[in-house]
């Protein structure tokens, strides 16, 4: 039987795989991207489950919502991500440190 | 949930309407905005404008109105809101009257840094008036959504794109965990409705839920925190402040932080009011950290974009303290604080953008070397914003830093009041600096500045400096003001 | 009653100028005349409160009281007493001396200068007028704004430095007096003197404020060991600065250890007494001697300011401990009184040698002893100006500066012989620093052909000098003028300190 | 009949108008003009002091007390500027006033040349009024303020050519030395103030003389009872010591000389070092309470007598040698008042004014016929050049060494006789000091009179090389041959002359043993040495006849034929002597080596000590501390500003690392809230 806490393991995996791609990776900025619909993901499933266990639809209708806005958001990533090639000719995460002190 | 608040009630709409206005205005914007040829641009300028007003005007109507739900709860129109609201919606003009030179000679005068100002502004007014987990996640994300694109808006610039990529990808990863957490919320009260959250969160050893709680309560103070700018999630902020457009810095660091308040309000005080003691430890904790790091290394500074990045973050940190005994009074001198601070930032970006000109950027302290013989006036203005941000009195920022040691030390907290103070002090060298420059070093070049002869924006700037004196003597009203708002607004109603 | 609004006037009046010079004064000529006249102005308006004051009357008087902040129960509240009534005029004096000293020794930005020195003159008479805790720390601090421009813009080599560290230290200490203001009012829900005065206290809540308090004036006065700031700041300070610094920004230190710490912590300065009295004595030994080693001039002359002011807080501190430990409340009232005579003495006696040193700078724009030597033989009348103040910076009976130390002496033996033997210490070492000086820069052959080459006094500085010496003479020969002007006051404090919080 | 108030205030304020008016307008009025105004007003301040000499003495006036005006008020204590005007009083303002304008006069004469001349007259009337208003105080404040004011107008007669470094040099440590007693001085006021309530002289005397006042005490340091008497009479005298230049404090007077040779007659010998016995005369109620200041004042009084008199017989300028003699005949009177025979000490300080005035004229008269040299070894045989000044050097050096009949006769062998009399502390030390004194005075008087005005000419007088003025003469030349000097000089001698010698003669009687100082003077039954004296007094012609018979006479005829040996007829061998008695030799020419002493210890210690304080104190702890923590903060920043490091992972990272540190925060405060 799978429990509502083999959900949220779950979920708590995905987050922290999630969370661990964007600070371990030193390669480029598309996985951070991968990454953060990933952590979108876990939380999707945080709420899936709650609303199922739960037996409330709200959570599930938030669900729709952060779709809708996880697709809004890869979008502006991903324009910003053009910028940035445009400007620099690298995606390279060790290479974007012109900010800094 | 009774099935009959579900109902659709068009009276909600009129609770709405400064919303409904603003987001038809801005519709109406975008569109009349596709006819315009780029020489136009002022049109667009001047309707922005009138947008905010109208905004402005509705917001004014009922500023003083009791509170009122709308859309079953998942709106609220209260004082705070309408208090916040309205200095939001007068930053963002601030923005427009301050950046329309400045953008124009780096040719970035474009409609969508109206439109996506204006949408920001929508979604900042929607998150101070959350009134449940979906409206401040859709807030909060057409604000940072608005905020990651306005950032990467000089689309030629390195240093844009890379603050712009830093943004999105932090940003993301806050509100990543801000629903992280509010799924445990979720889970543990079944519910998104902030009040119920309030009423049903129980954090006491026996309650059933309470490792959920915690956990949510965690992630939903990182997200609060990442907005706010508070250590140790403050790291996107000074290459952000760095890389944007100085326009956007402006607004970054000033409407967008009113509406960071307001969330922070909305989600502490209205979903986990009850839990104040455990927040409260960690605000003071954040509080600490921001304001040793951000007073400590703005020392090291000699980007003045730079230098007033970790000075925001210092006065976070003060404005945390606020929190801390999570009080009506103590929240009212948190908002008062972030009031005051909106407006110091502005007039010190303001004066950035009034001497760049094209080509040429005044984000560095030694930029400003002799400026008061070079432009007394505009010296004067920006040595009134810096004595502000120290925290010297008579200025407008003594005040509010006074209304919030007042509050820490009420709540017992004296050392904290004194690890305040004595941040404060540090603090003074960098503020000090900035006066140095202009008023003891001699000028790089004897000539008097070209100020673009934009009488709007100079007025405005000037006053916007000039109101940190007047409201020094006369910030009785708007302290009442916030008083009041708060007053009848915490603690919530369950 | 028109006269009620007389102290908003004197504040108001100077801060209206100094707009008015910003903005009409384009012209250095138009800024001077413009500024004069305010300096004036403020000078003749300030007269009535002194000829007006009524010692029979209530203590505080031509009292303003208008509800400001009402939150937090802060009010725009104006009085003054006897104390007050002297250091407002002895500051509307200086200022106007200053303007008329600063005529043509400021010649770049001179707007800017006047404008800071009426928005300092203003600021100044707030603090001594403020009945509002609040409204008082408001004054406290923006006197640093002013001041900090002033040292900044005008100063010497090293201004950036001591302008900082004056800005900060000031700052330092002041900040901690806030949080003692917030906490009484926390205490009392409002912010005037005379609830805090009347807030019962533990004597642990007074020890803390106390202190808190002692970090405010302290270094304001300044006061052994935190006096460093005073002499790099005084050092860099355009002459018009030092005296504006020495002569009134000084005594903000001791009126405030008058105002706050006695009337509010009185258990608390009891039993810190000994603390505030061995720094005293501490400051008038050691400060003494490094006063006399200074090669700088306006160093010197700062560190015999400390050295002196050290007599203020001895004769305020001494007050206190005999009126609690021995009854003896003629004593305390005489330790008062010359704490406040020393203060209005050192007003005119540190401002008068800063003005010198400030025309001596002018012609040979260095502040080293050793480039000066036989001013006397060039500059006849400059040099028995010299004198005139010299001796009464050595306390000289019939100079204004013998008054205050004599009765700080008279009161300390009256608590403990050995405090006045060491308070004594300053007849003689006073003499040492402040005559060696006059046997190094005003006696001697003329010392080299720069000097020689020194214009006699011209008729504006004249009159700057010849007022101070007035000032000082006139305290000096007749000084009941000035102690009963303000001993209603200090009766009235003297009373208070009689009566244990505890 | 009581005296007029107006006539008080005109006797101070007379030479306070002239000073104003020479000092302020000098420049406007002219030089005569300057001289004019204030030898007006110091000869009415004089005229009417005589007045009211008179008045007191044979009119019948009573004491006057009362005060001009308040000078501050603070409660219960009260100070005022106001007048005691008794026989004490009225004796100094005559001697005062009588001085002063002889000296006035002598200015014209001695100054005639001077670019100063206006200045000095408008302080040396100033100098008038300053000591006018210390001898008529009636309170300590007034007399702490005349005992400071005349220090100044001393100071800057001292440094009055202040373009010599050495002038300068001696005016400073005048000053500074004073100070030091000053700082006893106004200790002792503050006892008086405290343990007697009041500042005024009457309240003071009358609290002294409750019955218990001598046995009130006080512990100072815990465990040690002091006398309040011997407290306040102690630190009043350490005043007096600096004043009246007794030793240690000594070190002052003689470098005084480099001052013009008026002020060293009318300040340094007649009037303002005499303050200090005048002091403690005036205070005799609370000396009589403690013998154990008597006593110190009687062993610093001997000592100063002889030992500052030895150093006389080795100088060779004119004018030391008669400072080392007024050191010395201060020390009697200070022994004098040892003794409680305060009014010999007080008489022994009117005869010397007028005899040691003399004699410092008298000596400036030489130094003007010598073109301002000063220097003995250069003199020789002036008497028949100036038969005036030499005739009246003589007789004021006969009264100095108390030549019976002349007026230093009768003082000071009442001092030696009192001090045989007495029975206090350190009595017999004083004895052999006082009587070994009257040895070296006449030794070292009649060495000035022979070196100056007998035996060989030691200048030269040159004629021709009239191309230079004369200060590019070489010492010892002159460019014409030394004369009288000009009536405006000897007059004032000739004046001074008489009382020189019939002062004492005509006033002994009533002064020293008739009680004529009444109620001034207030000396307990058993301490009353003059009065036992007086059983032995019959007439001055007796005691002259007496003294004859007496070894005080003896021993100055033994000094007086010594010098006369040495000096008239075998110069030589007081250079043998000198090489023969070397160190002893040596050690006067230093003077026991307490200026340098002093000048290591507290001029070199001073600033040592302020030096170290400075830069150990101020420069590296305080602000080492202050600059050190600012440096601190600012490397701080620049090291901690690159955990900013510009990589996103390390941001992200910082977030999770927040993340975990509140979840770990709320973990532990939960789990605590639990336990």
């Amino acid at each position: 039987m799978i429990t509502l806490a083999h959900y949220l393991t779950l979920g708590a995996v995905l987050f922290c795989i999630a969370v661990a791609g964007i600070f371990i990776n030193r390669k480029n900025v598309i996985i951070l991207l991968m990454s953060i619909e990933l952590m979108l993901l876990a939380v999707n499933t945080n709420f899936i489950a709650f609303s199922r266990f739960l037996g409330d639809v709200s959570g599930q209708v938030f669900v729709f919502f952060i779709l809708t806005v996880a697709a809004a958001e890869s979008a502006i990533g991903l324009a910003i991500l053009v910028v940035l090639f445009r400007n620099r000719a690298t995606i390279n995460v060790t290479r974007i440190d012109d900010l800094k002190g | 949930m009774n099935p009959t608040m579900i109902a659709f009630n068009s009276a909600d709409l009129v609770t709405l309407a400064p919303e409904i206005f603003l987001l038809g205005a801005t519709c109406a914007i975008l569109l009349i905005d596709l006819f315009l040829k780029p020489g136009q641009r002022h049109i667009t300028h001047v309707l922005a404008l009138l947008a905010l007003a109208g905004t402005a005007g509705l917001l004014w109507q009922d500023a003083d109105a009791p509170r009122v739900y709308a859309f079953n709860g998942m709106f609220i129109r209260d004082g705070v809101a309408g208090l916040l609201k309205l200095f939001i919606v007068l930053t963002t003009a601030l923005v427009f009257l301050y950046s329309r030179s400045y953008m124009r000679e780096r040719k970035l005068l474009v409609g969508e840094f109206y439109l996506l100002l204006l949408f920001a502004t929508l979604g900042m007014m929607l998150l101070v008036s959350a009134g449940s987990l979906v409206t401040v996640y859709v807030g909060l994300e057409l604000l940072t959504l608005s905020s990651y694109a306005l950032v990467a808006l000089n689309r030629e610039s390195t240093l844009s794109s890379e603050a712009a990529i830093k943004y999105f990808v932090l940003g993301a990863l806050a509100s990543g965990m801000l629903l992280y957490g509010m799924s445990m919320l979720y889970g543990a009260t079944g519910t998104l409705d902030l009040a119920r959250i309030n009423a049903l969160a129980d954090l006491s050893a026996a309650a059933p839920h309470r490792t959920l709680l915690a956990f949510g309560l965690v992630f939903l103070v990182v997200g609060i925190g990442f907005k706010l700018g508070a250590a140790p999630f403050h790291m996107w902020l000074p290459d952000v402040y760095h890389g944007a457009p100085t326009s956007i810095t402006l607004f970054i660091s000033s409407g967008s932080k009113l509406a960071a308040v307001g969330m922070a309000y909305r989600l502490l005080e209205g979903a986990l009011g009850t839990m104040h003691t455990d927040w409260t430890t960690m605000l003071s904790v954040l509080a600490v950290l921001s304001l040793a790091v951000g007073n400590v290394i703005a020392i090291a500074q000699t980007n003045l974009k730079r230098m007033l990045a970790y000075s925001t973050i210092s006065h976070i940190g003060f404005l945390l303290l606020g929190f801390i005994n999570g009080t009506a009074a103590g929240i009212a001198a948190a908002v008062f604080y972030m009031i005051c601070y909106a407006l110091m930032a502005t007039a010190a970006f303001g004066v950035m953008m009034l001497l760049a000109r094209a080509g040429f950027e005044a984000e560095e302290i030694d930029d400003f070397k002799g400026l008061n013989r070079r432009n007394p006036w505009y010296a004067g203005m920006m040595a009134i914003t810096m004595f502000s941000l120290a925290g010297i009195p008579p200025l407008f920022g003594f005040f509010a830093k006074l209304m919030v040691l007042k509050v820490v030390i009420d709540a017992g907290h004296l050392w904290l009041a004194i690890v305040a103070i004595i941040f404060a002090i540090i603090g003074l060298f960098y503020y000090l600096r900035v006066v140095k420059v202009m008023y003891f070093d001699p000028p790089a070049d004897e000539a008097a500045l070209a100020l673009p002869a934009d009488l709007p924006f100079r007025w405005a700037l000037s006053l916007n400096a000039l109101a940190l004196v007047v409201m020094g003597v006369a910030w009785s009203p708007l302290l009442d003001w916030c008083n009041q708002a708060l007053a009848a607004s915490v603690p919530l109603p369950p | 009653m028109p006269a009620s609004h007389l102290l908003s006037l004197l504040i108001w009046l100077p801060i209206v100028g100094a707009i008015a010079v910003l903005v009409f004064g384009r012209q250095a000529q138009t800024a001077r005349w413009l500024a004069l006249a305010f300096a004036a102005a403020t000078f003749a308006c300030s007269l009535p409160l002194w000829t007006g004051y009524d010692t029979s009357g209530p203590v505080m008087q031509f009292v303003e009281n208008l509800p400001w902040i009402g939150a937090l129960h802060a009010n725009y509240a104006l009085g003054a007493d006897g104390i007050s009534v002297a250091l407002i005029v002895l500051t509307t004096f200086a200022h106007l001396l200053v303007v008329i000293g600063s005529w043509g020794q400021i010649k770049d930005r001179v707007p800017l200068y006047m404008a800071a020195l009426l928005g300092m003159e203003g600021v100044l008479v707030g603090v001594f007028a403020a009945t509002d805790a609040l409204l008082f720390y408001v004054f406290f601090e923006a006197m640093l704004i002013p001041m900090f421009i002033m040292i900044g813009v005008w100063g010497g080599p090293r201004r950036i430095y001591a302008t900082l560290k004056f800005f900060i230290y000031t700052f330092f200490g002041s900040i901690f007096m806030l949080i003692a203001l917030i906490y009484l009012h926390l205490k009392t829900g409002e912010f005037s003197l005379a609830a805090f005065a009347n807030a019962p206290l533990s004597s642990k809540e007074q020890a803390w404020l106390f202190f808190a308090f002692v970090a405010g004036f302290a270094i304001k006065v300044p006061m052994w060991p935190v006096h460093t700031w005073l002499p790099d700041a005084h050092v860099e300070a355009p002459a018009g600065g030092s005296i504006i610094l020495a002569a009134i920004m000084l005594k903000v230190g001791g009126y405030g250890f008058i105002r706050f710490s006695l009337p509010i912590t009185p258990d608390a300065s009891l039993e810190y007494a000994w603390v505030m009295i061995a720094a005293s004595l501490i400051a008038i030994v050691y400060i003494g001697h490094v006063a006399l080693v200074q090669p700088d001039l306006k160093k010197l002359i700062a560190y015999s300011s400390v050295a002196h002011m050290a007599f203020v807080t001895l004769g305020t501190f001494i007050a206190l401990a005999l009126v609690r430990d021995a009854g003896n409340a003629a004593g305390a009232r005489l330790g008062i009184q010359g704490a406040m005579v020393q203060m209005i003495s050192h007003g005119f006696v540190s401002g008068a040698l800063f003005a010198c040193i400030g025309i001596m700078y002018e012609r040979m724009h260095t502040r080293m002893i050793k480039d000066y030597g036989g001013i006397g033989h060039v500059m006849p009348w400059f040099g028995a100006f010299w004198v005139l103040f010299a001796m009464a910076n050595c306390g000289l009976p019939g100079t204004s500066g013998f008054v205050g130390e004599f009765m700080v002496i008279m009161a300390s033996f009256q608590d403990q012989p050995m405090i006045a033997f060491v308070a004594a210490y300053t007849l003689i070492i006073g003499a040492g620093y402040s005559l060696w000086l006059v046997k190094r820069i005003i006696y001697g052959p003329v010392a080299n052909d720069h000097v020689a080459a020194m214009q006699p006094l011209d008729m504006r500085e004249w009159i700057v000098l010849a007022a101070f010496a007035l000032g000082v003479l006139a305290v000096g020969v007749y000084p009941k003028f000035l102690t009963d002007l303000m001993e209603p006051a200090v009766q009235q404090i003297v009373s208070q300190l009689g009566q244990a919080k505890v | 009949m009581t005296l007029s108030t107006t006539v008080l205030l005109l006797i101070v304020l007379a030479p306070l108008a002239g000073a104003v008016v020479a000092g302020l307008f000098r420049n406007l009025i002219g030089r005569a003009a300057s001289a004019g105004v204030t030898i007006v007003g110091v000869a009415v301040s004089c005229a009417l002091s005589l007045l009211v000499f008179y008045q007191l003495v044979w009119g019948g006036a009573t004491t006057y007390n009362q005060n001009i005006y308040t000078w501050f008020e603070v409660g219960p204590i009260s100070a005022h500027i106001g007048f005691l005007v008794d026989r004490l009083t009225a004796m100094m303002m005559a001697v005062v006033t009588f001085v002063s304008l002889m000296v006035h006069i002598y200015t014209i004469g001695y100054m005639a040349d001077d670019k100063g001349f206006s200045r000095f007259f408008s302080h040396i009337a100033l100098f008038t009024f300053s000591m006018l208003m210390l001898v008529m105080s009636n309170n300590f404040l007034q007399l702490f303020v005349g005992w400071e004011l005349v220090g100044l107008v001393s100071y800057l007669l001292i440094g009055f050519w202040f373009d010599r470094p050495s002038a300068v040099y001696a005016s400073l440590k005048a000053f500074i030395v004073n100070r030091v007693g000053d700082f006893g001085f106004i200790l002792g006021i503050a006892g008086a103030l405290y343990w007697f309530g009041s500042l005024d002289y009457a309240s003071v005397f009358a609290a002294a003389k409750a019955p218990d006042a001598a046995n009130r005490t006080v512990e100072i340091f815990a465990g040690h009872p002091w006398s309040v008497a011997t407290i306040v009479c102690l630190c009043l005298f350490v005043g007096a010591m600096g004043k009246s230049a007794q030793a240690p404090l000594h070190v002052w007077l003689p470098d005084s000389m480099e001052g013009p040779t008026p002020i060293s007659a009318l300040i340094h010998a007649a009037t303002m070092v005499t303050a200090g016995i005048f002091m403690v005369a005036r205070m005799s109620p609370l000396y009589e309470l403690s013998e154990t200041a008597l006593s110190f004042v009687l062993f610093i009084g001997a000592t100063t007598a002889l030992f500052t008199g030895l150093i006389g017989i080795v100088q060779n300028d004119i004018k030391r040698v008669v400072a080392y003699s007024t050191l010395s005949q201060l020390g009697y009177m200070t022994v004098a008042l040892g003794v409680s025979a305060y009014a010999g000490g007080v008489y022994h300080l009117m005869t010397h004014a007028f005899f040691k005035a003399l004699l410092f004229l008298g000596a400036g008269s030489v130094i003007i016929a010598m073109h301002h040299d000063q220097d003995m070894r250069r003199m020789g045989g002036l008497a028949k050049y100036m038969p005036i000044t030499c005739i009246t050097m003589w007789l004021g050096s006969l009264a100095l060494v108390a030549a019976p009949g002349f007026s230093g006769f009768y003082s000071k062998d009442a001092i030696i006789e009192a001090v045989a009399e007495s029975h206090r502390a350190f009595a017999g030390y004083a004895w052999f000091c006082v009587m070994a004194g009257v040895f070296v005075t006449s030794l070292y008087s009649f060495r000035l009179l022979y070196m100056t005005f007998h035996g060989k000419e030691r200048f030269v007088v040159e004629h021709g090389g009239h191309g230079h003025g004369h200060h590019h003469h070489e010492p010892g030349h002159l460019e014409h041959p030394p004369r009288e000097s000009p009536w405006v000089v000897t007059v004032p001698l000739m004046l001074l002359a008489i009382p020189s010698v019939v002062i004492g003669w005509s006033t002994v009687g009533p002064a020293l043993f008739g009680g004529w100082f009444g109620d001034s003077i207030q000396v307990l039954p058993r301490n009353d040495v003059l009065g036992e004296l007086a059983h032995s007094f019959h007439g001055p012609l007796a005691a002259v006849l007496h003294g004859f018979t007496q070894a005080p006479f003896w021993i100055a005829l033994a000094g007086f034929v010594v010098a006369t040996w040495i000096w008239l007829y075998r110069p030589a061998i007081a250079d043998h002597a000198a090489k023969a008695l070397r160190p002893l030799y040596n050690m006067l020419v230093n003077k026991y080596w307490v200026d340098d002493l002093y000048r290591v210890l507290f001029i070199g210690g001073g600033q040592a000590l302020g030096r170290g304080l400075w830069k150990a104190g101020d420069t590296a702890v305080i602000d080492g501390a202050i600059d050190g923590s600012s440096a601190l903060v600012d490397r701080t920043a620049g090291v901690v500003r690159w955990v900013q490091s510009g990589y996103l992972y390390h941001y992200a990272f910082a977030m999770i690392l927040g993340l975990i540190l509140l979840l770990g925060g709320l973990w532990w405060t939960l789990a605590h809230a639990v336990a």
